[in-house]
């Protein structure tokens, strides 16, 4: 490959290559009048157009964030490092983050979601907490062409793969389907950890001398400019050597994750500050563990291990190549810490020093490459105000009246909402995960939640990942609330206390006024319920510029919610346990069809206003519904979500021995489809009744039994109508795969 | 009785085994790595599920040049117990300890689930606790667990009782013969793809997995040959 | 009946963690003198051509389904008769 | 420096459940004309013999690495110089 002659300063004033990279021309002539007070080099134009990058800047999004509430008396570590960091008590934390791999998934769906697991992972063990779950969150097009079930078969194995190799369980996730994600789809996984306090790390390079080291994978010329790369790059690649696309190599990151594990709980003494590198490799570790401490930091690049020739000083930083740390290693242990990667296989190389002050040199072939302030890659971006406006649609929709459904067949109703593709089973996909390494998952995909056990303790941890781009389509402020509080049912249904949360906010354009209305009312809507329930959000990634066609996709925050089971042995699952229990439904049921699957199934389309959500209300209830189950209370429990109480009590007999008996005199045929978000179907034995219903009291409403008879008898003011348990769980099981041959 | 679970890069079951022998079972139990080459002072040693070596070029293919491989190809001819699950299994065959070889499986997919089996030969060193011809579930997670062995090594199998656990009702990868897991011809080898380490406590769901540890340690403490049928 | 035998690689810059391990493994059984090992795949196709031409099956199916042009290149060779 | 390609295909008596899918996907995309497809993996050795030829060293690093004797089979080609 030859050598790029590369443009000098002056020529990179004239020639503006940096706008191609996604540098402003005002970026530009900020960094080169007010902050270096002299034109950046070819590789300073470079490493100031990643750091600059929405990507590692959160430029646009950062005010936003900040109206996120990211602390309460249990968070150790909230926004700012690897991942957020959460006090589970004796001496133990959990430790979680998410992170969305959309655009390199959209390009390349096996290497692009293989390499989002392995990004996130790094950024756990990077904590020092050892990871234990992974959660995925899909959405994709419609299941009607051969491109979209290309992607969703890639993309899912590229997650199993990258996990299942890793001895990661993958526990849970959602995977919803909608036209709006069809040429970008939604790839956010999210990794779970858990550590004892004591071994808690921090991405920080401190002490003058102190040796900054790199280890794992040898740097490539993969992902340069991951940050800002568009799949039109690509077409053109057929015949040349060249590839961007970033592989995911997992044996490598397992054998990195033990020797830094080993590392952090071992030999503490040895290690000042660790951090993976994730996107914009080099650059953005060193310079973000240089920053948090305050140091400057000397390296040179020749010490980089590489895997291909000739790479400029641009490419070694910039490479976005997998699978490597970066370490701040006290001076004096470096020997220590090659050997303790060696006897991995690993090459650990001392890359550079912690130096005085606040300069980041970087040395390249004898001559000094760059010499700017640490501060301005990672402090001194220009926040840009952005512009918001509420979308005519919306203004519209208030002043319509609510779509309500009208039909004559609630079990014709009921079966095909059984058989809709978000609704149906995900076991196709759930199935080539791995769920169960390392022999803590007590629940694994199909529950409202997960739930992993602690070993040696009687606590477990419950997790899930949830998103509802059509609630917050609707209505931004309260698609947000109601995010956040179905996963919060979720840990409930499950027994757990919420904790506190991590996200990723997948939008369109933030430079589009109503897209950055979007971002900023949903965040608003997410962080209001998340105080109410005291669930700081304590990490989090944001996915912008996620387009098809010049059409965003529907504003999709994901929300990834962690929570304590005190006791393990009184966790739920949403099956039903025993025939001749009392099933109740807990939450009042409104006509909330706006967005709902069954407004999507008959009119093709979601249109509509969300009704307000009384977050104090609900929470209160929420965690009523908590303390029955703590008490021993509580059967089984099943929160109610897509396709509402007529689905959720369906599922809630699959694989069970029980069938249903239910009479709701209070309700129309189409009430069960409605889906009011905070209801949950529960089943309580029925000497408990009486103690059940004196938490609840009037949250809860006694609607049936449990049988013995293997059916679903359901009967409302206007329709009555049975259906065989064995014929509604093979519809629903044979849905997608029908559809994905 | 002590045990050695092996430790190869990339293996990911290690913990699992360990576990359920030593927190389940009570049993005396020590991580191996796969440099050591030797495995003086133990009584049975077995080699856990994973990816070792990334499953490069094919599963088990790499491994089975580590170290400690020559020491347990001696253990096992010495007679002693010598259990490997899931990759484990896949190392044993491509090190000659098992015969036949494990291919993707049919549906080209990596496959996580519980499935059922039957219990061909209850006269194993692992087995003494199951009944014969009795069925139990327990989990797979593999993608690469078709047995296949040609006609000869097949009819051999059988003949000698060598085939352990057969899949019951659906066979769940295209092994011939439904075979779950066989022994090697002596007895004292096993090698199955479903993971009986995940099955020993009620809390995860499933108890069928715990008699298989708990034969061994019984029979480990009588000599293998009069284990052995 | 044409045999056509389709050979897929990795581009060069692609990073091949398999090539690398299976190097270190010829060289832990001594084989020093195998100084590198790259890995690829072959498809045998049996083709009876209609309409199209034999190139043109080959380059439409190699495109369509058997190369993943993010990360590989391929080439053709047709072989002998059957 | 020699360099040597050496192919590993599935015994013809082993079901390779690879070239069927394959097939499927072939024909499901509307080339009829294609009859059937095999699948195999190659391995590209470059070599610097020493003590031992090339062919003691390519039999041997197949037999005892690249090749399961069991399903698979393999043979091997000079390739012209590099
Ligand atoms: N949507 C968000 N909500 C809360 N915190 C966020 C959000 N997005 C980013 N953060 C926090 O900002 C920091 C930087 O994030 P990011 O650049 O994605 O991390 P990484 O460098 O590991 O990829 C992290 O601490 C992250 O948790
Ligand atoms: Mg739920």
């Amino acid at each position: 490959m030859a050598v790029k002659v590369e443009m000098s300063p002056v020529e990179i004033k004239n020639k503006k290559p940096y706008l191609e990279w996604g540098l402003t021309e005002k970026e530009y002539d900020f960094i080169s009048e007010k902050l270096l007070e002299r034109l950046p080099n070819y590789t300073e134009t470079g490493l100031f157009s990643v750091m600059w990058s929405e990507h590692c800047s959160y430029k646009k999004s950062k005010p936003v964030l900040r109206e996120f509430p990211n602390r309460n008396e249990r968070v150790l570590q909230g926004p700012g490092e690897g991942a957020g960091i959460v006090d589970i008590g004796d001496n133990q934390a959990v430790v979680f983050k998410a992170e969305s791999h959309n655009h390199p998934s959209a390009v390349e769906p096996y290497e692009g979601a293989a390499t989002g697991v392995g990004g996130i992972i790094r950024d756990i063990f990077s904590m020092g907490a050892r990871p234990i779950a992974m959660l995925d969150s899909l959405h994709f097009g419609e299941i009607d062409n051969a491109h979209t079930r290309y992607l969703i078969n890639e993309v899912v194995a590229g997650i199993g793969g990258y996990g299942n190799c890793m001895g990661i369980p993958t526990v849970g996730g959602e995977t919803t389907f909608d036209e709006c994600y069809s040429g970008n789809p939604l790839v956010n996984a999210m990794c779970v950890g858990i550590m004892d306090q004591k071994d808690m790390q921090k991405g920080q390079a401190k002490g003058v001398g102190n040796a900054v080291m790199y280890v794992g994978a040898k740097t490539g010329r993969d992902g340069i400019h991951g940050a800002t790369f568009a799949s039109a790059d690509f077409a053109d690649d057929r015949e040349t050597q060249r590839s961007a696309v970033q592989v995911g190599d997992p044996f490598m990151e397992k054998l990195l994750m033990e020797a830094c594990l080993e590392l952090t709980s071992q030999h503490k003494k040895w290690l000042v500050g660790i951090q993976d590198m994730g996107a914009a490799g080099i650059v953005s570790s060193s310079c973000e563990m240089a920053s948090k401490a305050g140091s400057g930091m000397d390296l040179t690049l020749d010490n980089v291990p590489q895997r291909e020739t000739e790479m400029s000083a641009y490419e070694i930083m910039l490479s976005e190549s997998q699978e490597r740390m970066l370490l701040c290693v006290r001076a004096g242990f470096e020997e220590k810490v090659k050997s303790l990667f060696k006897d991995y296989g690993l090459e650990a190389v001392v890359i550079g020093r912690v130096t005085d002050g606040n300069d980041y040199v970087l040395r390249h072939h004898g001559e000094i490459v760059t010499n700017i302030p640490v501060s301005s890659l990672t402090d001194d971006v220009l926040e840009e105000p952005s512009e918001e406006r509420k979308p005519e649609r919306i203004t519209q929709a208030e002043s319509l009246s609510n779509w309500i459904p009208e039909f004559t067949d609630a079990k014709e109703i009921l079966r095909k909402l059984l058989v809709q593709p978000t609704i149906a089973s995900k076991e196709i996909f759930t199935q080539t995960y791995d769920s169960q390494v390392r022999t803590n998952t007590v629940v694994g995909p199909g529950s409202d939640a997960a739930v992993l056990r602690i070993r040696r303790t009687n606590k477990a941890l419950a997790m899930t990942s949830d998103g509802n781009g059509r609630f917050v389509y609707l209505d931004p402020f309260v698609g947000g609330q109601i995010a956040v509080l179905e996963a919060a049912a979720n840990l409930i249904a499950s027994g757990a206390l919420p904790l506190a949360m991590t996200d990723c906010l997948n939008y369109g354009d933030p430079n589009d006024p109503e897209i950055y209305w979007e971002l900023h009312q949903s965040v608003l809507g997410m962080s209001e319920a998340c105080r109410v329930l005291n669930t700081p959000v304590i990490s989090g990634n944001v996915s912008l510029y996620n387009e098809n066609n010049g059409e965003a996709i529907y504003p999709t925050p994901m929300v990834g919610m962690v929570g304590l089971v005190k006791d393990i042995n009184k966790h739920l699952t949403n099956i039903f346990k025993n025939s001749g229990a009392k099933v109740f439904l807990v939450g009042n049921t409104r006509a909330d069809f706006a967005g709902s699957e069954i407004q999507k199934m008959l009119t093709g389309k979601i249109s509509g206003m969300l009704n307000a959500i009384d977050t104090e209300f609900e929470s209160k209830k929420l965690f009523k519904l908590l303390q029955a189950i703590e008490a021993g209370l509580v059967d089984s429990a099943h929160d109610l979500s897509e396709g509402g109480l007529a689905v959720g009590l369906v599922e809630s007999t699959f694989s069970s021995d029980v069938g249903l008996d239910i009479e709701l005199k209070t309700m129309k045929a189409q009430d069960l489809f409605s889906e009011t978000p905070g209801r949950f179907v529960v089943s309580v034995t029925p000497e408990k009744v009486e103690k059940f219903v004196e938490i609840m009291e009037d949250d809860c409403m006694e609607i049936g039994e449990t049988t013995a008879k293997q059916k679903v008898h359901l009967k409302c003011q206007n329709a009555d109508f049975e259906i065989q348990v064995a014929e509604a769980q093979k519809i629903w099981e044979e849905a997608i795969p029908c559809l994905m041959k | 009785m002590k045990i050695a679970v092996v430790v190869f890069p990339g293996s990911n079951c290690d913990i699992d085994l360990f576990e359920a022998l030593h927190t389940v079972c009570g049993a005396a139990v020590e991580y191996v790595s796969h440099k050591r080459d030797n495995l003086d002072g133990f009584d049975a040693v077995m080699l856990p599920g994973g990816f070792s070596y990334g499953d490069y070029l094919r599963c088990g293919a790499i491994a089975r040049f580590s170290n400690i491989m020559p020491a347990i190809v001696e253990f096992a001819k010495q007679g002693k117990p010598v259990f490997g699950t899931c990759n484990g299994f896949q190392i044993l065959t491509e090190a000659g300890l098992l015969p036949g070889a494990l291919k993707q499986n049919d549906s080209l997919k990596f496959i996580c689930k519980t499935v059922s089996l039957t219990v061909e030969n209850n006269q194993t060193l692992f087995t003494t606790q199951y009944k014969k011809k009795e069925t139990i579930a327990l989990p797979i997670a593999h993608a690469d667990g078709s047995y296949y062995a040609d006609e000869e090594t097949l009819a051999e199998l059988e003949e000698n009782h060598q085939v352990v656990f057969r899949y019951a009702g659906e066979n769940p990868n295209g092994s011939l013969n439904n075979i779950a897991g066989i022994t090697n011809k002596a007895g004292n080898v096993l090698g199955m793809m479903p993971h009986p380490e995940r099955a020993v406590e009620a809390i995860l769901g499933n108890l069928d997995g715990l008699r298989l540890f708990k034969s061994l340690l019984e029979n480990g403490k009588v000599t293998t040959e009069e284990a052995v049928r | 009946m044409v045999n056509v035998r389709i050979f897929v690689t990795y581009k060069q810059s692609v990073f091949n963690p398999q090539g690398e391990t299976i190097t270190d493994a010829i060289h832990s059984l001594g084989f020093s003198a195998v100084k590198k090992v790259n890995v690829g795949k072959f498809f045998d196709l049996q083709i009876e051509p209609n309409d199209k031409s034999v190139e043109e099956i080959v380059s439409q199916v190699s495109e369509q389904l058997l190369v993943n042009f993010n990360l590989e290149t391929y080439h053709y060779e047709v072989m002998e008769e059957a």
